[in-house]
């Protein structure tokens, strides 16, 4: 239970930096931290004690990987959502170098004003 | 058809792809790809109205191991709204988009944008839903800051930002539902849900998503990137974005989910209620004060979008009798339509009053009908049209909700609603006067009207204006009630999964 | 183990809270990687070695892009006082939230003891079915492979935004001036500055 | 290989002789290691995604170590946007050619033998697809970020001449 909610407070902590933070950097800080506590939190959720990789190796028992193997979904969602993350990073990065090149500042306060 | 569902998204996509390769040798091929792409997908949209309800799983992997697709008549609908207004958009954007560099990435992203938006209509699995909202999102993202002004940057930022939020409430609702239930399938988690009930972390999980898809179709408390966005994006795309794009990732999914993954809820609905009243009222009143051709518009989309939010909630109270429920509903859809179809008819008549005189504030224009006659007609039918004067359609269905929230006893909703709607019409003349009539100022003496390939989409539209007010039985009765019955009727949905 | 892990949550929020507040850029960034490095090994401890290889060299790659981001820009470190209003109302309204948060998760089930309604056919059946002894890819690519072409949508639409972004020129004719000297060529630039000369 | 050892001597570009010489050492051991996680991603851990990543990865280093116009040479803007469109149409034909089963997504080749490297129908073809399209995408953004950086990095000493402000 502790686990989950401390996932919970990373994803508050990064919302509260994506949402009250000035700086665009630190804006982008806060959207990689969002995303790593779902994922975590995702991963957390599919977990089994003593679980072991969802990967049938060889010589294996099959019988093992039904008994201990841990939930294999959430995986398959998290890789999904790490990229979709890397995809929204790299747009965000894109527009904060062109928005740097326009107002000479990271500052969205200070470009809210020079905006006008 | 049914054997070809997903070409929904399939073809949109693969044509991208293509398009990009095609362009490197000529440049003229992103043009016709993204015409004839739009066109054979509205014609397909068109041709779904005519299907009974269906499911399609991907791969033939049964529910709830693989991923379903759903076909019903609220999945129709929103697909041939989509598609139908999508194209009209293409058509427009082949001059338009002339006076922007980089066309053939503009249509690749509004390709992947309508890909987006359908992939999220005819899904049925929540984390497909997610993905395909993704797509349409960070797609509309780029569109907005297309043309990377100081202007479009910002507002691009600032929605990414909202738009961030907003997928990340999303998504952890996803994972809660996840984890208390085993499974992502739509109707299978339906049925999981009437088992566990409404418990604290179901309720919770609701209130992610009243956040994360209330910040995608931009209800009040969560709509400080629209009136930034909307207008920086190219003349289509605000189209696209205020006539399809938060309908399709905001309130078809509200829908979908609270109807018929949840099912109805008192507390939801009197939230849903008192949000859809707020986004009326406070918009419409932002609206009176802004002197921007398209940043008046996109308040009054906030505005509109609040009548439909209302309507959701009244049919989705319990207690409201199922007459009552239907009607609002009926009414809610009915909006959403019109709404589509009037506002795109708005702002693509502001981007070709933009193209020829330069200029979208309200103090430069003026007296434009006697210059561009077939433009400002079609602008002055759609602003009557959404000022709710009859017998245009946004006046029947403006009356349809009203009597359903007078029927349902929401007597302070109802009169509030009857209020927006007289504000709506007083700054509508306001933005007729001080555009279409009154004196041509001298600097906008030598305009023509806009090209062929801008006014045809503008005519289409408003005809639809007119025909969808006239022939409201003939025309849509059967389509609204097909998408109502869809939403009231749980079972039926969640029996897809076992019957199918 | 349970203890092992908490140790390394404790250690992503604390590198979270520098990553937040500190005022130089480049060490949020780089605080940021140590949280992002931590979380992949959250992930090896709990079964999960795919996602644990992408999260390191995805991470990498967050880390270098974003050096580079910040790095080559001179404004490395934020001036001015802090904004009082938005931390408290921030505060509030995350308080209340993770208030509602605590409850919600109680009736989530226990750790380590997943429903795995849906999942407990992959395991059994996922390696015959698909003839892909790892499971996670059985589900990535076959029985969820509509989602990974949407996965893949995404990574492509966001890098033709980005593209798009960075283009030298927005419009054709009104030319802002320091549009016109910084950006990414496009193809019809090059043919006219060649036409030019 | 020539053209590596004159690189390294160079010390105008990139870094530090001893940075590239690690780099070209390594650089092959990242390229086969990635490939491997790509081809093997049905058996082993790892994947299209993550194999394409490392790939990319290693052009990233190559392009740190040695500078801009190396990396280029070996792989321009123009080549990775055209890969990247490939591989995506690649992967969604695969999708398409799934209806020739009747079904979108359906694994249409034969399963053959578990734990071998051709089994699975059609997963390690959609791995190679996926690991074409993320290497070239991730390898042109990053170019196009880099660009970009350096654009702003002139820029901004241009700025302090000035001293606009």
């Amino acid at each position: 239970m502790i686990l989950y909610f401390l996932s919970l407070v990373l994803l508050v902590m990064g919302l509260y930096c994506l949402i009250a933070k000035k700086n665009i950097v630190k804006k982008i800080v806060g959207i990689v931290i969002t995303e790593y506590s779902i994922n975590l939190f995702l991963i957390l959720v599919g977990y089994r004690k003593d679980g072991v990789a969802p990967i049938l190796l060889k010589g294996m028992h099959h019988g093992e990987l039904v008994q201990h193997g841990v939930d294999p979904l959430p995986q398959a969602l998290v890789l999904t959502s790490i990229v979709i993350g890397l995809g929204t990073l790299a747009l965000m990065v894109a527009l904060c170098l062109r928005m740097y090149e326009k107002y000479k500042t990271f500052d969205m306060s200070k470009i809210n004003k020079l905006r006008g | 058809m049914q054997a070809y569902y997903p070409l929904f998204t399939a073809i949109p996509l693969a044509a991208t792809f293509l398009t990009l390769l095609l362009a490197k040798i000529t440049r003229r091929a992103a043009d016709v790809m993204a015409f004839l792409v739009t066109a054979l997908l509205a014609v397909m949209a068109v041709r779904m109205l005519f299907e009974a309800p269906f499911m399609y799983t991907v791969g033939n992997w049964k529910p709830p191991f693989g991923i379903l697709l759903v076909s019903d008549g609220l999945s129709s609908l929103m697909l041939v709204v989509i598609n139908v207004i999508g194209f009209l958009a293409v058509i427009f954007s082949l001059k338009y988009m002339t006076t922007y560099t980089a066309k053939e990435k503009y249509f690749a992203l509004f390709m992947l944008m309508i890909a987006g938006m359908n992939g999220v209509v005819i899904t049925g699995d929540m984390f497909n839903m997610y993905v395909f909202l993704e797509i349409a999102s960070i797609a509309s993202y780029a569109l907005v800051g297309f043309g990377t002004g100081r202007r479009e940057l910002e507002a691009s930022f600032k929605y990414l930002i909202l738009g961030g939020v907003a997928s990340t409430a999303i998504l952890f609702g996803i994972a809660i539902l996840y984890s208390l239930t085993g499974t992502l399938n739509m109707p299978d988690l339906a049925q999981q849900l009437e088992l566990i009930g409404m418990t604290r972390a179901v309720s919770f999980v609701m209130a992610l998503f009243i956040m994360g898809f209330g910040l995608k179709a931009s209800a009040v408390p969560f709509h400080a990137w629209l009136p930034d966005a909307h207008p920086s994006a190219p003349a289509p795309i605000s189209a696209m974005l205020s006539g399809v794009l938060i309908k399709a990732l905001g309130m078809y999914t509200i829908m979908r989910i609270m109807f018929d993954i949840v099912g109805r809820n008192a507390l939801v609905a009197g939230i849903l209620m008192f949000l859809g009243a707020l986004s009326m009222t406070v918009a419409g009143l932002l609206a009176i004060g802004q002197s921007d051709f398209k940043r008046m518009l996109a308040y009054s989309s906030i505005s509109q979008m609040g009548y439909v939010l209302i309507a959701i909630g009244l049919a989705l109270n319990p207690n409201a009798e199922l007459t009552v429920a239907a009607l609002a509903l009926i009414g809610g859809l009915f909006h959403l339509v019109n709404h589509a179809v009037f506002k795109s008819l708005l702002f693509l008549g502001s981007g070709a009053v933009e193209y020829r005189t330069g200029t979208r504030d309200l103090g430069e224009l003026g007296g434009l009908i006697r210059k561009m006659p077939v433009t400002g007609t079609s602008v002055a039918i759609g602003s009557l049209s959404i000022a709710g004067v009859p017998p245009f359609n946004g006046f029947w269905s403006k009356l349809i909700i009203i009597i359903a929230l007078l029927k349902g006893g929401y007597w302070i909703y109802g009169s509030l609603a009857v209020l927006v709607g007289f504000i709506t019409l007083f700054y509508f003349i306001k933005l007729q006067r001080e555009t279409l009539f009154g004196k041509l100022p001298e600097a906008l003496t030598g305009v023509r009207e806009a090209p062929f390939a801008m006014t045809l989409p503008l005519v289409i539209l408003a005809a639809l204006c007119v025909v969808m007010g006239l022939g409201y039985v003939a025309v849509e009765g059967s389509l609204l009630e097909a998408a109502k019955s869809a939403l009231l009727d749980k079972l039926a949905y969640m029996n897809l999964v076992i019957g199918g | 183990m349970e203890i092992l892990l908490l140790f390394l949550l404790a250690f992503m929020i604390i590198g979270s809270i520098i990553a937040i507040e500190t005022k130089n850029l480049l060490s949020s960034v780089i605080s940021v990687g140590v949280v992002g490095f931590s979380l992949s090994i959250i992930f090896l401890m709990l079964g999960a070695p795919d996602i644990a290889i992408t999260q390191v060299v995805v991470e990498i790659l967050i880390l270098v892009v974003l050096i580079r981001a910040t790095i080559t820009t001179d404004n490395t470190a934020i001036e001015g006082a802090r904004d009082n209003f938005p931390f408290v109302s921030s505060l509030i309204f995350f308080g209340l939230f993770l208030i509602f948060a605590w409850f919600a998760v109680q009736e989530l089930p226990r750790f380590g003891e997943p429903l795995m309604r849906v999942s407990k056919r992959y395991l059994e059946s996922g390696a015959r079915e698909t003839g892909a002894t790892n499971i996670v890819t059985s589900i990535l690519l076959d029985y969820r492979g509509y989602d990974t072409i949407g996965e893949a949508t995404v990574l492509f639409t966001s890098i033709i935004g980005a593209f798009v972004i960075l283009r030298r020129r927005g419009r054709k004719g009104k030319a802002e001036a320091d549009t016109e000297k910084f950006g990414i060529l496009e193809d019809e630039d090059i043919k006219k500055n060649f036409e030019g000369f | 290989m020539d053209r590596l050892e004159s690189e390294i001597r160079d010390t105008s570009k990139g870094m530090t002789p001893i940075v590239k010489t690690v780099v070209r050492f390594v650089m092959g051991i990242i390229v086969i290691f990635g490939a491997y996680i790509v081809l093997f991603g049905h058996l082993t851990p790892g994947g299209g995604f993550a194999g394409g990543v490392i790939l990319a990865a290693a052009y990233v280093v190559l392009v740190l170590a040695f500078g801009r116009e190396l990396g280029l040479s070996k792989m321009s803007n123009k080549a990775a946007s055209i890969l990247d469109n490939f591989g995506a149409l690649a992967f969604i034909s695969l999708g398409l050619l799934g209806f020739t089963g009747g079904w979108f997504f359906l694994n249409f080749l034969p399963k053959g033998k578990m734990f071998d490297l051709f089994s699975a129908g059609d997963i390690p073809l959609m791995n190679i697809a996926i690991g074409i399209k993320v290497t070239a995408s991730l390898f042109a953004i990053f170019i196009a970020l880099s660009i970009f950086g350096r654009v702003i990095y002139k820029m901004s000493d241009l700025d302090d001449s000035e001293s606009e402000e």
